[in-house]
């Protein structure tokens, strides 16, 4: 059979964390971008577990914590701004959004 | 005494800054009393000085930072003394002559004297980041004399020269710092040292040499200004107001000349030896170009500005001869060129003050009308046409002389430049001082105030002293010169020519003069 | 340490972070419970920071040259922390003293954006002290989330919302870069604690080292983004441009302090073994922010853009000196600590002259405003000649001393790119200096400032000239402060 | 007999320098005619100190002698150091001598000009300026008052400087010297990097052991170079025309009797070094012979009094060229001294007319002064019968010697001779020519025009240079070489050109010479004492060839198209386009790249977050394959 070695979850994080850097590049939706960033950050927790993991140790698995906190906190903070310019503008795409520039 | 001298107009610029704004008629006559004072401290270095001492006098020292090995380092040696001199001659003289300046009058005086501690402090300096730092400090006041007292264009012309002296010095500062790291690849204690006297016993590859030539020498040439890097100086002048273009012209230029003959001569003597060709090729073109463009000149100190740059080339072309006349003259023309152009541009300030143009076409025949400010001016431009008697014969007589030597096709070439120096300040004063009277505006022209003359006399005076006894500057400057030499042929293959066969001359230049 | 039992802390280590976090959430409660005038609310802040620096002067003098660990190693007590936890301190106090019209304008939410700035200012201390990595993480995720909301706190303005939005999610994108990098880190050593992970590398030859050479990529661009170092710089002009003018310096000056000392301590002290490997990089990034951030100043029409991208060219000079390795922290920190002190002082200078709360500062607004107020235009004046390190400024000595250690380590073309781009730079700050002194001014209208941004902007001045010519003492006091 | 000490010389300097320095301060407050009188007893003194001084040389006891007065430039070996040999003394004399007398002369000519004490500053500094040159030790020295007298010399001829042509006149005067110069400056570059010093006694006792193959060619054709400057010699005399836009006196004193002299005194003094080098002196010789024939045949056709003048001046220095370069130096110098004698008559007569005519100098409007200017009009008539070399006048003797000197050096030089010779011819009907279109004949006066004598202070002079003209001859006669033994001190060593042996032979050089003279005077007679058509007719009968002759050859207007136009063009392209578009534009271009490289990269910064973030994810993926290529490998 098959085993499952933590270099698969790793590579797998390595893709999310793509996919969501993608994302962020690709999507207009201010809304969609974030989401894309939690993608990326899921990845990094992947990554932190399946390393723990092979190291024997827990720090990984901590740190999985911490990094879900400060993603909560950031996408608070994100929808709060979000929410400002919506109303202000009625339009969350990010392309409308280039007043300061050069 | 040398700190004491550095620091006495800074401390005058203190002064200043102390006078209530309201007491606007205390401001330039306490400035020009507080700009004696180191005139005074300037003379007394003068008659302390060693007569037959080649090597550095009066020297102080204090450790400004121990790790990075910079510190306070004066010294005065032949080399620099007669700059300081005129240094400390020209500020009063040139505050005397700024009453047009009413506009933010205790600014432009606290400028000045800030200059002046600059100026000193870079003819003074032993360390190479109190070099530097001089140096670059200069740019500030100079920056806000043409910036903000200057003519229409004045801020294009003060960015100018700030941005182009900047960038010059820039790759200077890389060199400094490559020359203090090397020192403490070699020394014992493996110590960075900015100290000129340490870093004189480094042992440098030929390469390294070749770059930080190369570096000391861009800052410089653009200072001097040495063709093709000179088109700042035209725009400088023209804009700056009196003051400036005296200072400029009679004393931060030589800031560039002093640099190759304090430092790219004694620093890397192998480059010095091997970049002769490239500097006097440069010194030569300008010689000639400067002189060639500023015959057409149709403003008056633009005219002057360009005479500049011939007469600059002289000097490079005296330092890189590398010979002890020609070392002496670059030195005494250093300060020669300073006395008397200084005076020409003091008198375009005067004549600008009363008709306020300088366009040689605005003026005809002035001498009927002014013969006094025509005599000085006849008289200053013989100076710099190289008048034997005046001073700026001696200087260009010992370039010559003694750059043939070892650059004859050079000193035939740069010979010829005294024949154009001719043409372009006698057409000048031909064209402003003779002929009929033209002009209402000119014939209600004042001639020179007491107090204007007052301000030419002693120029005119040691333009005639520096022409008959230069002995009183060369004395003192020819032991400096020799030991400039001596390390040059200690520490090269380089012999200084002797006088010998002409077909030896020829054999062992770098051309084939003329015939 | 038996389980349950509370771990060993050093309080005392942590006593300045310790009043700034509870000072915020004091003020918070203050403001919810007492309602008291901003004028209070201000002052108390302030107080607050006063203490802190008092403690963390304390805590500098205390600090044994090696440095304790803390709260189980997750920080680190050295000197290097200490004097960033001063240099933010100080940058701080500046900031808020000079911005206090921007907290007067914010109203009843001036609360909030004191606090901001107290948990900011801790967070970027706690990054610059953490020796591991989630630590950092979470010091730099606490100050910066702070600067998002600081950047739109104003929230009546479109810019200002605009700005707060890029930083934002650049910022997690950098983020989300520098934990990823950290997580590849962790895979590639088993470890988060910096001086476990020197430890090992010293110790073990890495097999395949391509991931942790990912992982400190991916670390050293996400701190480069928040130090705005080419080519990741390219939201600086933007929130610099459009946050409001009471606040842009500090986020600037603390961000710089934090993002730099956690760049020095993992590069130095975690990867320091590494440095053949990472220091070309780095030498690359330092080129290359030195000379787009130089050009672009040049053409920038907006003060603050041209601001952010000195910032851009600084970052640079700062790399430079990191490029050259440990020797070359004391370089770095007294780079760092004298160009904060001008950044904050210049954008002071722009909050009085175009509000506190306002969003873009056209340079046409700076004509001739040495005779709208000859003390603002001295003071920006200094701060600029000080950007531009021009001798007799503390400028002037913090980049020879940069170029120095880059000399001395091998990088010499680096210096040259240096010297040519500080060359280029004095044309953008004269620039700035040419409008306010040569340039008649389009009004007459005089520009006062306040007694706190007087105070402050004198202050940054004297440091700026006095420094300059006698940098003796802060020489001293960053030479401890190294990387080991 | 007093002995005066060589070290007191320097007061034959210093009297005229004190004067000119006591006018120049005190100039107006003296006022006039006292400033002139003042003047006139500065030159007399320098005059006095210096016969004095010269009467060892004459009693034949003395030896040349050096003292220094100061160290000037130690490092190429000048001070100013005065020499005191028979050579300088001879100079001194003269230049002291027709200095005073002009000085005398002009307390007259100058009566009632505003600016008569500035005038006598002028001239007694300039009388100073030819004392260093003639009294220096050393070439630097002699370069002091090389300059200082071109100075002098611009400075009187703009004297008049309201008039531009006068302004004008006195650039062109010192421009032209430069270029001179130029070559001079050079002499003394190459003479100091052989000798490593510019001391006379230091080069010439070295000359011929240091001096081998081109090098004393070199050297003596750049001191000719600036000797024909200074001395108007093809192709530098053009300036010395003009010249004559300053007061008549200067004319005399500076640009005919001493200062114009220069060169030849040059050449003279620098004889150990010609006599090393042949072709040099033959050039000389060669330039000497062609400029005196072709000033000669301008000479012709001026009908400008005192152009007439300048362009016989210019000739017979070609005459003294061609003595010195064919090593006839002392004959050189005897004709150079005789020559201050006549011409200095000839310019002070001529004053005297134009003082008399108002101003006038056009000779047709001239004719029968005979009568009211008696004076004048003989002492004149002296002058013309000297220059023209009819015996036993001053004249007759030198060129008599220099043309046989040059006959007996034999070879080519024989053409030089013919030159010389035809030369005579030209010179005597010029003279005789201007003697009668300007005393003789009728009036041909403009109206209120009453020529009278002029005053005792100009008649005097003018009678004491015709006596000199008349005698000052017989210092040096075949039968009595007097100057030539007197200069023997100054040519030790030097290989002199003599006469031929033979007297028969010396009788034929000498009759052949008087009859080109009185042919020439003859054919003035004839075709000028006539009717003013009658002139006309005469001067037609040469075509166009007169019209050259009037119009100089056209040579300043060629100057001015060959040199003057294209160099003032070349320098208007140098600085408007050269220097500003090109040397400028570089400097002005790099500033442009740098801001276009900005402008250029700007589009990046769009504002647009997803496009940054672009540029982040790009800067990152370019850093991760960097490291992991550099990892790697």
């Amino acid at each position: 059979m098959l085993e499952v070695t933590p270099g698969w979850y790793m590579t797998l994080a390595a893709a999310l964390f793509v996919l969501g850097l993608t994302g962020v590049l690709v999507r207009r939706n201010a809304l969609v971008m974030f989401m894309s960033v939690e993608l990326m950050l899921n990845a990094v927790n992947l990554t932190f577990v399946a390393a723990g993991r092979a190291a024997g140790v827990l720090d990984g698995q901590v740190a999985v914590f911490f990094v879900l906190v400060v993603a909560a906190a950031e996408v608070v903070v994100g929808l709060a701004i979000i929410v400002a310019i919506f109303r202000r503008r009625e339009t969350a795409s990010v392309d409308e959004l280039a007043a300061l520039r050069g | 005494m040398l700190t004491l001298l550095v620091l006495t107009p800074l401390l005058g610029a203190v002064v200043i800054s102390l006078v209530p704004a309201r007491r606007r008629e205390l401001q330039l006559p306490l400035g020009i009393a507080l700009s004696a004072a180191p005139l005074g401290v300037a003379g007394a270095v003068f008659v302390s000085f060693e007569k037959g001492e080649g090597s550095f006098q009066m020297v102080e020292k204090m450790v400004w930072w121990e790790p990075w090995g910079i510190s306070w380092h004066l010294g005065v040696d032949g080399i620099s003394l007669g700059l300081v001199a005129l240094t400390t001659l020209l500020f009063p003289l040139s505050l005397a002559a700024s009453d047009a300046i009413t506009h933010r009058r205790k600014a432009f005086v606290m400028a000045m004297l800030v200059l002046e501690t600059g100026l000193i402090g870079t003819f003074l300096a032993l360390d190479l980041v109190l070099f530097f730092v001089f140096f670059e400090v200069i740019l500030v006041p100079m920056y806000l004399i043409i910036g903000i007292w200057g003519g229409e264009r004045r801020v294009y012309a003060a960015v100018k020269f700030f941005i182009y002296t900047a960038v010059g010095s820039a790759l200077l500062l890389a060199a400094i710092i490559a020359l203090a790291v090397m020192h403490a690849s070699q020394s014992v204690e493996g110590a960075l040292s900015f100290d000129y006297l340490a870093l004189l016993d480094l042992e440098i590859s030929s390469t390294a040499q070749m770059w930080l030539f190369g570096a000391f020498a861009l800052a410089f040439a653009i200072k001097v200004p040495l063709f093709p890097f000179h088109t700042w100086l035209p725009d400088a002048h023209v804009e700056a107001p009196t003051a400036g273009s005296v200072l400029l012209a009679g004393v931060l230029l030589k800031l560039g000349t002093y640099g190759l003959l304090r430092f790219n001569l004694t620093l890397f003597p192998e480059a010095t030896v091997s970049l002769v060709p490239v500097l006097a090729v440069l010194a030569v073109v300008g010689i000639i170009y400067g002189a060639v463009v500023a015959i057409v000149q149709p403003d008056l100190k633009k005219l002057v500005a360009y005479s500049s740059v011939s007469h600059l080339g002289f000097v490079v072309l005296g330092i890189f001869a590398l010979t002890s006349a020609g070392l002496q003259g670059a030195v005494i023309q250093n300060v020669n060129h300073g006395l008397t152009t200084g005076a020409l541009f003091l008198l375009v300030g005067m004549l600008y003050d009363r008709r306020h143009t300088k366009k040689i076409a605005d003026f005809g025949g002035l001498a009927s009308r002014v013969p006094m400010m025509a005599g000085f001016f006849l008289f200053m431009a013989f100076a710099s046409i190289g008048l034997p008697g005046l001073n700026g014969f001696v200087g260009e007589f010992l370039v010559l002389v003694g750059s043939f030597p070892s650059l004859p096709a050079y000193a035939v070439v740069a010979a010829f430049g005294v024949v154009l120096a001719a043409i372009y300040m006698l057409w000048a004063y031909q064209r402003v001082f003779t002929g009929p009277l033209t002009g209402m505006a000119n014939r209600k022209l004042v001639d020179l105030s007491p107090k204007e003359t007052a301000i030419l006399s002693p120029l005119a005076a040691l333009v005639l002293l520096l022409g008959l006894y230069p002995g009183i500057l060369l004395d003192r400057t020819a032991p400096s010169v020799e030991a400039i030499l001596d390390r040059i042929e200690q520490t090269t293959d380089y012999q200084v020519p002797s006088p010998g066969r002409l077909e030896d001359v020829f054999a062992s230049g770098s051309g084939d003069g003329e015939g | 340490m038996s389980p349950g039992a509370f771990p060993d802390v050093a309080w005392a280590g942590l006593a300045p972070e310790l009043v700034m976090v509870l000072g915020a959430v004091v003020l918070l409660l203050l403001d919810v419970q007492v309602k008291p005038g901003v004028k209070v609310l201000w002052r108390s802040a302030s107080a607050i920071m006063v203490i802190a620096l008092a403690l963390g002067i304390w805590q500098w003098i205390v600090t044994e040259p090696g440095g304790e660990l803390a709260f189980g190693g997750m920080l680190i007590l050295d000197p290097a922390a200490a004097f960033a936890r001063l240099v933010v301190l100080v940058v701080s106090i500046l900031a808020i003293s000079a911005g206090r019209s921007l907290f007067v304008q914010l109203g009843n939410r001036a609360a909030e954006g004191l606090a901001l700035v107290l948990l900011a200012s801790a967070g970027f201390v706690l990054m610059a002290a953490s020796q591991n990595l989630v630590m950092m993480f979470l010091g730099l995720e606490m100050g910066s989330i702070s600067l998002y909301i600081l950047a739109g706190i104003t929230g009546d303005g479109v810019r200002s919302d605009e700005a707060a939005l890029k930083y934002l999610l650049l910022g997690a994108v950098a983020s989300a870069v520098f934990i990823y990098g950290v997580a590849l880190v962790f895979a590639g050593t088993g470890s988060l604690g910096l001086v476990a992970i020197g430890g090992f590398l010293a110790q073990y030859l890495v097999l395949s080292p391509a991931v942790l050479l990912i992982g400190i990529g991916l670390i050293t661009v996400g701190l480069c983004f928040k130090v705005a170092a080419a080519p990741f710089h390219v939201w600086a002009p933007d929130v610099y441009q459009g946050a409001p003018a009471g606040i842009v310096g500090y986020m600037a000056a603390v961000a710089k302090v934090g993002g730099f000392a956690a760049l020095a301590r993992v590069l130095l002290s975690g990867f320091g073994t590494f440095r053949a490997d990472w220091a070309l990089v780095v030498a690359a990034i330092a080129a290359l922010s030195m000379m787009v951030g130089a050009v672009m100043a040049i053409i920038s029409t907006d003060i603050r853009r041209l601001l952010a991208y000195s910032g851009v060219a600084h970052a640079g000079f700062i790399l430079t000196g990191l490029a050259s390795g440990a020797p070359g922290s004391p370089s770095v920190w007294f780079y760092l600590a004298v160009y904060t002190v001008q950044l904050v002082a210049a954008f002071s200078v722009i909050s009085a002259v175009g509000g506190a709360a306002s969003s873009g500062s056209a340079l046409s607004d700076y004509r001739g405003l040495y005779r709208r107020s000859p003390f603002l235009a001295i003071a920006l004046s200094v701060s600029l000649l000080g950007m531009a390190g021009l001798p007799l400024t503390t400028g002037f000595v913090a980049k020879l001393g940069v170029f120095l250690q880059a000399w001395q380590h091998g990088l010499q073309w680096l210096v040259v790119v240096a010297v040519l781009a500080s060359a280029m730079a004095i044309y953008l700050y004269l620039r700035v200096i040419v409008t306010m002194y040569m340039h008649s001014p389009t009004t007459d209208d005089p520009v006062g400032s306040d007694r706190p941004t007087f105070w402050a902007l004198g202050f940054a001045t004297a440091v700026t000239v006095v420094l300059g010519v006698f940098p003796q003492p802060l020489l001293k006091l960053v030479e401890s402060a190294i990387y080991l | 007999m007093i002995e005066l000490p060589t070290e007191a010389l320097w007061l034959v300097i210093a009297f005229p320098l004190g004067g000119a320095l006591l006018l120049h301060f005190a100039g107006r407050w003296l006022g006039e005619p006292l400033a002139g009188y003042l003047a006139s007893a500065a030159s007399l003194a320098a005059l006095a100190v210096a016969a004095v001084a010269a009467v060892p040389f004459f009693t034949g006891e003395g030896h040349p002698s050096q003292s220094l007065l100061w160290e000037w430039m130690p490092a190429v070996g000048a001070s100013f150091e005065i020499s005191w040999d028979p050579l300088s003394a001879l100079m001194t004399l003269v230049v002291t001598g027709v200095g005073s007398l002009i000085h005398i002369y002009s307390v007259g000519y100058m009566h009632g000009d505003p600016r008569f004490a500035r005038f006598f500053t002028y001239l007694n500094l300039f009388t100073a300026s030819m004392l260093t040159l003639v009294l220096a030790g050393n070439y630097a020295m002699l370069f002091v008052g090389w300059e200082l007298v071109g100075l002098c010399s611009y400075l009187l001829i703009s004297f008049w400087f309201t008039r531009p042509s006068a302004a004008s006149a006195g650039k062109k005067a010192f421009v032209v010297n430069r270029i001179g110069d130029f070559g001079f400056l050079i002499a003394l570059m190459l003479i100091f990097s052989t000798f490593g010093t510019l001391s006379y006694t230091g080069v010439f006792d070295r000359a011929a052991q240091e001096l081998s193959g081109w090098a004393p060619t070199i050297i003596g054709l750049m001191l000719a170079a600036g000797a024909v400057g200074k001395s108007a010699q093809i192709p530098l005399y053009v300036w010395l025309p003009d010249a004559m836009e300053g007061p008549t006196p200067v004319s005399a004193l500076i640009h005919a009797a001493t200062m114009v002299t220069a060169g030849v005194y040059v050449i003279a003094r620098s004889a150990p070094i010609f006599e090393l080098a042949p072709v040099a002196s033959g050039v000389v010789a060669a330039v000497g012979a062609i400029t005196a024939l072709w000033a000669a045949t301008i000479a012709i056709g001026q009908s400008d009094i005192k152009r007439v003048l300048a362009y016989s001046t210019i000739s017979q220095l070609g005459y003294m060229f061609l003595a010195v370069g064919a090593t006839a130096y002392v004959a050189g110098v005897f004709h150079l001294m005789t020559h201050a004698f006549f011409k200095a008559l000839l310019f002070l007569a001529a004053g005297s007319v134009i003082h008399a005519m108002g101003g006038r100098q056009d000779m047709e409007e001239m004719g029968g002064l005979r009568k009211a200017m008696p004076v004048t009009f003989v002492t004149m008539g002296v002058g013309v019968v000297a220059i023209a070399g009819i015996p036993p006048l001053a004249g007759f003797w030198s060129k008599d010697e220099i043309l046989s000197v040059v006959f007996n050096q034999g070879g080519w030089y024989t053409a030089l001779w013919l030159i010389g010779l035809i030369t005579a011819l030209l010179t005597a009907f010029y003279m005789f020519r201007q003697f009668v279109m300007v005393f003789l004949g009728k009036p041909r006066w403009p109206e209120g025009v009453t020529p009278h004598e002029s005053p005792r202070s100009m008649t005097v002079p003018l009678v004491i240079l015709a006596i000199l003209s008349v005698a000052g001859g017989l210092v040096n006669t075949p039968f009595r070489l007097g100057l030539e033994h007197f200069l023997e001190p100054s040519f030790e060593g030097v290989r002199l050109g003599h006469p031929p042996e033979g007297v028969g032979l010396v009788l034929v050089l000498a009759a052949l010479a008087v009859g080109a003279g009185v042919v020439g005077a003859a054919m003035a007679f004839f075709a000028y004492h006539r009717p003013p058509e009658a002139w006309r007719r005469f001067q037609s009968g040469f075509g166009k060839l007169w019209g050259w002759w009037e119009n100089a050859y056209g040579v300043d207007d060629a100057y001015g198209a060959m040199l003057v136009t294209p160099g003032r063009r070349l320098s208007e392209q140098t600085a408007f386009g050269v220097d500003m578009k090109v040397v400028d534009g570089a400097v002005n271009g790099v500033a442009w790249l740098v801001q276009a490289t900005g402008r250029l990269i700007r589009p990046a910064q769009s504002g647009l977050v997803r496009q940054y973030g672009l540029w982040f994810g790009l800067g990152l993926v370019a850093l991760l394959i960097w490291i992991l290529v550099r990892g790697v490998a």
